[in-house]
This record gives structure tokens, C-alpha cells and sequence, in this order.
């Protein structure tokens, strides 16, 4: 099928819209194997911190009816043996790199920034604002005038266009969405994990972040919100498992959309999803994704 | 590493416990004792997750993988219901196998449906020349599946309600027996809850036996990505799909 | 089985600790042929507003993977209508009866009660302060200050005790439950829906409240960060299938549960519920609810 | 009005339009018309809501109903695997049915799927001794199940590409046939897309022919209480599981 699934994203060109969320695809290597490139148009690593994390004591996750809920608790190498033992592999891969960084304190997103600052294969920056699985009472992203700061302190130091990653745990997203456009985030990407609850034995408690199914209705929501504020490129993120779901993202106002919970089901989904995406454009009569400009503002 | 694989059997053994066969292509990586498949259950919103299992057998003349589960939740009670004929997805072999080798003198020890992935492993050992010492404990007698299959010499049963074997918990049976097992065995295999692993690793260690033990725990991906399915050993958290499931028992920092 | 399911729900007895929620039990009627009164501690109205409200253009509820959305946009006939048609019938029934009111503007709610407040066989007043369903830029559970004036004028004139129904779309509950405490109010219900979006056909949209098992996990976690700073009554919604589920509300903190969607599907489910509520307790060697009085503070 | 029913069959008319039979017991109160049944799909995450269908066929004296419907998504799809002898749960038979006495002189207009109370409505029409004309609709000759049930004298098909019957939007057909009903019939009963309900009304209030219409929509319980299910009237919109599906298509407020 000539069907070009390309998009432009902050000036460079993805293969397709998809791109493998943070946490899904460890820091790539496992999962290269279960990949066709071609499908995939950015690929994002575990978020990765400062000091190496332990993360939370298992279990971590666990299916409960309708979502899956884990509580990894940002376990990964720390940046410097990232930079040191997975980094130059990364580089090599053909798609699009986004390293996601967080930061316990403020503080430590400008300095991760500028570790990677030098390695210039890398595309762009995720900042992980979200992540439900910390002890901290509040997330960076529930907290406007934080995730400004954060964005801009990192902004200064980067050479990477910032993507700030968002929670769904807020009141008004609006607001945090206009916080990080001023802060000089270059696009959002909605939602990370929902924080939860549950109980998974006799009395055992479960807390972390919900993903899965339930997240497209919640994600498409706070996407056409957003989306209303800003025209910052956006990436839309939460339960989706087929090429249609994209269609969804895209209506909504999403300019490119990620992969999570889906990967861990079935590894090789990009391949399908991005020929079930062409199938519906074939359909419809399109060729590209360009049909779309109209609703995300490309 | 992925597979759509027909079902050729899926047989209860009793109401609870099932064992699930499954015809397997050439090109299928002979598995070792003490890895797992991956099982996709069915589709979302339905299933999300896959579910884990050891292998129980691998026949590989007539090219079948067998799976012994008990049905403890949705997915479980979902698998029991699928036919001969139907399809099943699953990643694997996955994870790392257990180690012996010619100078091993074996004892298997395991509780419940722990006893899969021993299974296998007194199959494969047996064809190597070694024939195991197997303690089996249950909950009672209708769950002692699979008895037949241990040479009765070196079989030793044991049950909580004492209805089949001897009566107790199969760690306190084994308690017992260590006069018995004294300057026979040089190493032991288990598979279980993590408590009776604990139990066993602390008996192991003062009777200087090798300790070898295959841990449960809930799973994500299965193959290494998500950091889901992990367990505390000296060096930190490790993958159970894929430095393990099966570990040596002295490298796991036990609470 | 010598069970007692019985709770004590603000000084009032309820048969058992299963409320049907707001908007899956009509205005009693429709449901009652299909209920087992004694499963059912207590019912509540439809959400009643001061005008009828014709809703919202069809389709209204739709099944997405996972999750029920609706759009009712709170059909009611109106507090009049139902004073004089439906109310009377209501109050004949076993169960106690909560009757949900729900205000275009915040000075509504107080007219509400006062319309209300002669009928004294109503047992509590239920303020809907969360339906995602309405024109309004933010949803009154979104402010802490608009729900501590409502509640505390409606307090005024309210001969009976006022439940504070609550969202989820917050960044902080506790903020909102401390606010409806100083308020006056004399429990809370969480959760309502959660505002979501959908595409039902090619581009065609529905926004609603999403319900169904999702909500459990969501609704557990809100449940015990409240209980942290109130010991409030708190009425646990949210994705209850099960007798299961119900323990799992009670572990978390709640004191007793209502039943949403499950009635959608199955009308008759109080019955199913309880007694599975019932063997739950009895394999536990219980042979009441008290054995949960630690978590609920009762 | 909750049963567990037996599927006594479930059968393939072409690759997306199934027959569904469902034993009833004697209790189960004899349908009428236009009456449809709310099915229960699946259990809980896969499956939240029911899904209602019309009530294609009644056989009294062997005490079975018959569900004609096509998949368009999860829950259909769903129901077409399920196999004979399995149980399914439904809610019935639910809503207000179509009205004729011995003095109406029926025509039945149906397009697609939208055929199956017609179905059941010509059969019972046809009881009390009323030979109803019918016009029925499709997109090609591979939906065209079931015209060998209606007397060849009386009924027309229509597709939309013209391999079977006329060729045309069925509405179209029955402009273009106007003449030779008029004088004849004195009632059009229909069901289908609102859209082609509202052009049948349109033609159905020139030619001064009573006309009752079956809606389609969304629901949520199927019993009243949600307010899920609604059309708008005269009156105000009116819930399609309750005072419907059947309108009399002059209360309908047609946009
Ligand atoms: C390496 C490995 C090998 C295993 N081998 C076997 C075997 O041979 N036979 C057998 O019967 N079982 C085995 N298990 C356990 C089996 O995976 C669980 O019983 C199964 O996942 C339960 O699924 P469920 O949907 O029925 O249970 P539910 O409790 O409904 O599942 C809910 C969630 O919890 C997870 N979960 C619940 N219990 C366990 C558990 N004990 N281990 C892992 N995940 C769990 C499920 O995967 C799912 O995500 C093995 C587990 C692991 C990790
Ligand atoms: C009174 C009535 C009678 C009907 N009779 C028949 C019949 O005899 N034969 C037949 O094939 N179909 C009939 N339908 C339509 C049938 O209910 C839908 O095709 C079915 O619900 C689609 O379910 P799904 O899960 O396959 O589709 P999906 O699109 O996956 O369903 C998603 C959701 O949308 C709802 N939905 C989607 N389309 C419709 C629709 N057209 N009407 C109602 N709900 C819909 C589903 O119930 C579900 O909640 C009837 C509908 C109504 C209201
Ligand atoms: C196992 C797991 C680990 C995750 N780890 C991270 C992470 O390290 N950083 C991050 O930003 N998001 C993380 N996420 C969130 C996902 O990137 C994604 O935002 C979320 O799962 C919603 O998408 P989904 O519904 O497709 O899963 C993780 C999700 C899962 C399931
Ligand atoms: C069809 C429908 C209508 C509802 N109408 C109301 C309402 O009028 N007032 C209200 O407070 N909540 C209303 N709700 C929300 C429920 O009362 C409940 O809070 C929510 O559905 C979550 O519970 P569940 O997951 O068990 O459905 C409605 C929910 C549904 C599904
Ligand atoms: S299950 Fe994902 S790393 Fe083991
Ligand atoms: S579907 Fe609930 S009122 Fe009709």
C-alpha cells in the first residue's frame, strides 16, 4: 500500500505516529527483538533518574478488571550507567530516541538534562512530571507553578526539545498545560499512569498507577481540553491497542500518540498497529496522515 | 519467541487442577527445566496481562509442551475453559533454567502446583542418567496428582491434612527425613510459596547442600522490559523472568 | 447463615451496607420489581434538579473497552413533579431513602431541601456536586470553597442530614473533603463518574462519566487518602461487581457502598451481592461488619 | 423477566448475519411484535452493558424465539461464537409493540437488520388473518435472507447495488411504487435507520397512510431506569426501552 504514515513532530520526521512509551520498552534493548522498526516512529526509555532507584518492593503489577496497575517506582540504572552502558546502542537504532528523565527534586531535572547534553543522537527529552509511584504527597504535575519551573530551569540547559509528561490526577489540566508552554516545554504528552488502589490478596495493598483501556476515554478528554489552550504538539497516551484507537487520538487533537500497556500483552503490537492504521487510511481513501491537519493544527 | 499453538489437550485432574497440552512447531527452542511460557489468556479489555507458567514436560519427538496449573483467579479458570483444537499465543521459553550436573545428587522438593516445573526437571534429569529424590507435599489428598510418575523408592509424599503421605507441611517432613537424606544428597530443587523456599534455603544451609529454588511473582512483560516481576537478592532487586525464576538460594537476601 | 449484614449509617440503621446509587434506580419504581428489599440498605433518587431537565441529545451510554460512558445530562421531571408523583411511593419502601438533588446554580440546593424538608420519611439529602454531564466550565466538587458555601446553606434549611457526592477530576481530594466537612456536611459519597470523552461512529463524539470496574481502583485510593483527614461516614462508589469488591471498599476505609452500572446489567445484583457479602464473612469465621470497624473508625 | 435460556441454535445465514434460537419455558410471557430482548454478552470487564435485539420469530407451541442479528462490533461478534446447548441470560421480552386491528391494511418497509420485527410482525399479522405487503431493503443479494418466508405476490426487495430485487435506497423503491399501494394499504410499519424511518414518515403522511416506526439506540438497563435509550417527541424525548421501540411516527420530533 502506498500509505505514508510519516508525521512531522517538532521538526523531525517520525516513520509513523507511534511511539514506545516510557517504562514499556526498558531501554530498548529487550525489546528490539519483538520489533519492526519501520513501525515505529520514536522510541522512549524507562525514565531515568539521577541516582540509580532500587524501585518499589513487588509486587509491582498486577492485572486488576478492566486495567493493569503497576508500581515499579522508577526502578533503573541511575543516568550515569545509562550513559555508560546503554546509551551508545540506543543511538544506533533507527527510529527517533526520547530519553525520559525525573528528577526527585526539582533541581535534578536541569542536571540530567546537561549529563546528556552532549549526545546529540538523542532526538528529545521527556520529562517524567508524573510518575504515580513516588512517596512525594503531590506530583511535579499537579503543581503548575512547579512544572513551570522545572521546564524552564531544564529549557536552559538542554539542547533537546523538552516534552513534559503529564498526570491525569489534576483538577483543571488546562492550567498545567499553560504552565509548561511558559515554561518553554515544546509538547505535552497525556497522561501517565492514574494513581490508584488495590487489593491484590487477603488485605494487601496495591498502590500505583492504572493503565490500560480505561485511560483512552480519560486521555482523549484532557487531550481535547488541552488542545483547545494550546497548540503545542501534543502526545496523545493511554490504552491504546489498535490502529483505530490512534483515529481517536488524532480527532481529539493528539499530533503523534504512545504505546504502553499494550507492549507488555504483546510485544510486537507496533507492527500491528501501524498496518491497521494504513488499513483504515487505504479505506477511507486517504494516503497519509496529512487528513488530519485540520483537528491538530499541523 | 512468539507462538500460536494448537491446543491438543487441556484435561482437568481434578476440579481445581488442570494440565494443558499444546503441540509445538520444530522450531520451537527446546526448553529447559525451570523456564516458563508467557500465556496470552485472550483479549482486552478481557485480558491485559499474560499469564505465567512453568513448563511441565516437553516431548520432543512428538513436539508437545505441557503446562499443570490450578485455577486460582480469572485467568486461570479462563484457561480451563479453552478446547482441544483452539488456538493459544504464548512468548517463550523464557527465563534461565536450573543447573546440575553429572556429580549432582538431587533431592526436588515441592508444595502444590510447585511441583511443575520439578517435574520436568526429574524428566530431564533422569535422561541424563540421575535419578532424583522428590518430596511432593500437598494440601490434601485429591490435590497428589501425578504420583505414579516418581520411582517409589525415592518418593516421599506428604500432605496437610495427612489424607495421602505423610501428615505435615512438606518443610517439616523434610525436617524429618534430613538423617535419611544425610551424605545422599548434595543438592536440592524446590519450587513453592517463598516461605517454604526460605525454609528449605536454611535447611539447606546447614546441611551444606547446593540450594537451588524457582520463585513466583506477579508478571508484566515476561521478557525483561518492565521491571515488573522482581525479588531481592544480595545484588539488588533481580528480574524473575529473566535472571530467573530460577535462582541459587544463597543469592536471595530473604526477609 | 446467622449473618447480620447490617450497617449504622449516621445514626440510621441500614439493612445492609449496599446503597443503590444515583441514576441507575430511576426513582425507585422501574427497579423495584426486580429487587430483593432486603439486600438493599438504602436507595437513592435519580439526581432531582428545581426544573425537569430533558437531558442530553441521544446516544446517552455507550460501552467502551472496560468502562460504561453516559451522557443522561441529568433527565430528571424536576423537583415538583416528583414531589407529587414519586415521592410518595418512595417513601413506602423498606429501604432508607436518600434523595439526590443536584442544582444548576449553587443557590439551588438550598431551595431543593427546603421543597424537600416536609417529607420526613426521606432518612438523607444527597448533593450532587459532581455530575460531568452539565454545560459548566468546572464541576462544583472542583472547588473546596463553592461546595463549603453550598453545603453549609443547605445545611440551614435541611431537616435532614446532607451526603456530599464527590469527583474524582481533582488534584486533591482531601482539600475538597474538608472543605464539604467544614461545610457541615454530614458524610460523602465517593466517587461520581469521571469526565471522559469518546468517538462512538466515524468523528462522532460522546463526552459522559466513565463507570464500571475501573472506577474500584481509582475510587479505593480517593476513599483512603480522604480517610486519612476525615472520619466523615464515607460511602464508597465506584466499579463494585462483586461481595468482593465491597471488602475491598470496607479495607480502604469506607462505611458502606453504593452500587452503580452493576445495575445496568444486572438489576437484580443487590441480592447476588449480599449474599456473597454473607459467605465472605462466614469462610472469615465474622458474623457481622463490625470486624472492619478498625479501618472505618466506627 | 431475567431467564437463562438454552441456545437451541446459532447459525450462520452469511458470514455477518446470524440466527440465534433460544428455548423458553412456559413461564415466559408470549411476546409481541416489536418487543425485543435484552442479552447478556459476557461477564464483567469484558462485557458492561447488554445488548438489546428484537424479537425475530416466536413458536409458541415449541416454546422457542428466535434473534436474527448481524455483528457490527465486540458484542455481536461475541454472540456469534457462542455454541448450542450454552446458556445465555437475557432480560424479556421488554418494550411497547406495533398496533393493528382487522381493519388495517399493513405494508412492512425494512432495511437491513432493521427486518427482523417485521418479521416477527408479518408472521403474527398473518395469524389474525392479515396478508401484509412488505418491502424490504439491502445493500446486496447476499442480505437478502429470508424472502422465501413472504408470499411472492406480496413483496419486494430493493438493493442498494442492484444484484438483487430493484435497485435503490428502499425508499426510493417504495416512491417509485406509491401508485400501486395507494388506494391498497392503509398503515406502514417500519424499522431500520432513522433517517430512512423519517423519509418513510414524510411519504407515509402525504399519502395519508397511518405509520408506526421502530427506533434503534444505545441503551443502558432496557427496563426504564436510566434514561439512556431516549428519542425525541412532541412530548419531549421518550425512552425507546419503555414507551418504544414502536412510535407512532407523528409523535416523533424529526430533525
Ligand atoms: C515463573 C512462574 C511460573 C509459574 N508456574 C505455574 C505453574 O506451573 N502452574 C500454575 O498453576 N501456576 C504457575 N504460576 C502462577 C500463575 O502464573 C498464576 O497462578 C496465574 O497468573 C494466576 O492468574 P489468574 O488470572 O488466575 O489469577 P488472578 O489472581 O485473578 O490474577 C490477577 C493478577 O495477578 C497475577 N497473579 C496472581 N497470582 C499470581 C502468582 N502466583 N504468580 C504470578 N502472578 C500471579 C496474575 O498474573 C494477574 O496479573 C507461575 C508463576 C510464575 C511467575
Ligand atoms: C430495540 C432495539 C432492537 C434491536 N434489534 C436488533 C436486531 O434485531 N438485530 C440486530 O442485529 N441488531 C439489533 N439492534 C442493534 C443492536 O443492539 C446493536 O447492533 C448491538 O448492540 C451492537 O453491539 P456490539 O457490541 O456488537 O457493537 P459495538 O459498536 O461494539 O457496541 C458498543 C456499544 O454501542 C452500543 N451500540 C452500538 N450500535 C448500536 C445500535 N445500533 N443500537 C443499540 N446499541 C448500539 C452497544 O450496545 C454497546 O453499548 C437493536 C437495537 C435496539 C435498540
Ligand atoms: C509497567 C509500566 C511502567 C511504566 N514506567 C513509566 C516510566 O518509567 N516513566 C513514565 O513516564 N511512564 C511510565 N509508565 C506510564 C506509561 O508510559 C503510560 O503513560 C501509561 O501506561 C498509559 O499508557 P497505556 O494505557 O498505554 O499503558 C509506565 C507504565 C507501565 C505499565
Ligand atoms: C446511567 C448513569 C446515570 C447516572 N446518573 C447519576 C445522577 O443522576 N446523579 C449522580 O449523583 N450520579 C449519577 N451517576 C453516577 C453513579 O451514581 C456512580 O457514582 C457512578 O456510576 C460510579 O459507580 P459505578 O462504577 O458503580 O457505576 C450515574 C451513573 C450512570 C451509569
Ligand atoms: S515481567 Fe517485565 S521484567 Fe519481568
Ligand atoms: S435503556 Fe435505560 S431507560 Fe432505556
Amino acid at each position: 500500500m502506498g500509505i505514508n504514515l510519516s508525521v512531522n513532530f517538532l521538526g523531525k520526521k517520525l516513520t509513523t505516529p507511534v511511539i514506545l512509551a516510557s517504562g514499556v520498552s526498558g531501554y530498548s534493548d529487550e525489546l528490539i527483538p519483538f520489533l519492526d522498526p519501520n513501525s515505529v516512529g520514536a522510541i522512549t526509555t524507562k525514565t531515568i533518574t539521577l541516582q540509580p532507584r532500587e524501585g518499589n518492593p513487588p509486587p509491582r503489577i498486577i492485572e486488576v478488571p478492566g486495567g493493569i496497575i503497576n508500581s515499579i517506582g522508577l526502578a533503573n540504572m541511575g543516568v550515569a550507567a545509562f550513559i555508560k552502558e546503554k546509551l551508545a546502542s540506543l543511538l544506533k537504532l533507527p527510529m527517533k530516541k526520547i530519553v525520559s528523565i525525573g528528577g526527585a527534586k526539582e533541581e535534578e531535572f536541569p542536571l540530567l538534562a546537561r549529563m546528556l547534553s552532549e549526545f546529540r543522537g538523542i532526538d528529545f527529552l521527556e520529562l517524567n512530571l508524573s510518575c504515580p509511584n513516588l512517596k512525594k504527597q503531590k506530583l511535579f504535575a499537579q503543581e503548575p507553578e512547579t512544572c513551570l519551573k522545572i521546564i524552564k530551569n531544564t529549557k536552559r540547559v538542554s539542547p533537546f526539545p523538552l516534552i513534559a509528561k503529564l498526570s491525569p490526577q489534576v483538577t483543571d489540566i488546562k492550567e498545567v498545560a499553560l504552565a509548561c508552554e511558559e515554561g518553554g516545554a515544546d509538547a505535552l504528552n497525556l497522561i501517565n499512569s492514574l494513581p490508584v488502589l488495590c487489593y491484590y490478596a487477603a488485605g494487601k495493598k496495591l498502590r500505583g498507577g492504572l493503565s490500560g483501556p480505561p485511560l483512552k476515554p480519560l486521555s482523549l478528554r484532557l487531550i481535547e481540553e488541552t488542545r483547545k489552550v494550546t497548540s503545542l504538539p501534543l502526545i496523545g497516551t493511554g490504552g491504546i491497542y489498535a490502529g483505530k484507537d490512534i483515529i481517536d487520538y488524532f480527532l481529539a487533537g493528539a499530533n503523534c500518540v504512545s504505546l504502553g500497556s499494550v507492549l507488555l500483552l504483546e510485544p510486537s503490537a507496533p507492527a500491528r498497529i501501524a498496518k491497521e492504521l494504513k488499513e483504515i487510511l487505504a479505506s477511507s481513501g486517504y494516503d497519509s496522515l496529512s487528513c488530519f491537519s485540520s483537528s491538530t493544527g499541523l | 519467541m512468539e507462538w500460536n499453538l494448537t491446543i491438543t489437550g487441556n484435561t482437568p485432574l481434578n476440579p481445581s487442577h488442570f494440565l494443558l497440552e499444546l503441540q509445538v512447531p520444530s522450531s520451537f527452542p527446546p526448553p529447559r527445566p525451570g523456564q516458563f511460557v508467557h500465556i496470552r489468556i485472550g483479549e482486552p479489555p478481557c485480558f491485559l496481562l499474560r499469564r505465567p507458567f512453568s513448563i511441565f514436560s516437553f516431548q520432543s519427538k512428538k513436539r508437545r509442551i505441557e503446562v499443570f496449573y490450578r485455577i486460582v483467579g480469572r485467568g486461570t479458570k479462563a484457561l480451563s475453559q479453552k478446547k482441544k483444537e483452539e488456538k493459544i499465543n504464548l512468548l517463550g521459553p523464557l527465563g534461565t533454567p536450573f543447573n546440575w550436573d553429572t556429580g549432582t545428587v538431587p533431592l526436588l522438593v515441592g508444595g502444590g502446583r510447585g511441583i511443575a516445573p520439578l517435574h520436568f526437571l526429574y524428566q530431564e534429569m533422569k535422561k541424563t542418567g540421575i535419578e532424583p529424590y522428590v518430596l511432593f507435599g500437598f494440601k490434601n489428598a485429591e490435590d497428589t496428582v501425578f504420583r505414579e510418575r516418581f520411582s517409589p523408592e525415592k518418593f516421599l509424599l506428604s500432605t496437610e491434612d495427612g489424607s495421602a503421605g505423610e501428615k505435615g507441611k512438606v518443610t517439616d517432613v523434610l525436617k524429618k527425613h534430613i538423617p535419611y537424606f544425610q551424605g545422599k544428597i548434595n543438592k536440592i530443587f524446590s519450587c513453592g510459596a517463598k516461605e517454604m523456599l526460605q525454609e528449605i534455603h536454611l535447611i539447606a544451609k546447614k546441611e551444606k547442600f547446593a540450594c537451588e529454588v524457582s520463585f513466583e511473582q506477579f508478571m508484566g512483560c515476561g521478557i525483561g522490559i518492565c521491571q515488573g516481576c522482581v525479588v531481592k537478592t544480595k545484588q539488588g532487586y533481580k528480574r524473575i523472568c529473566r535472571e530467573g525464576p530460577v535462582f541459587n538460594a544463597d543469592e536471595i537476601a530473604w526477609e
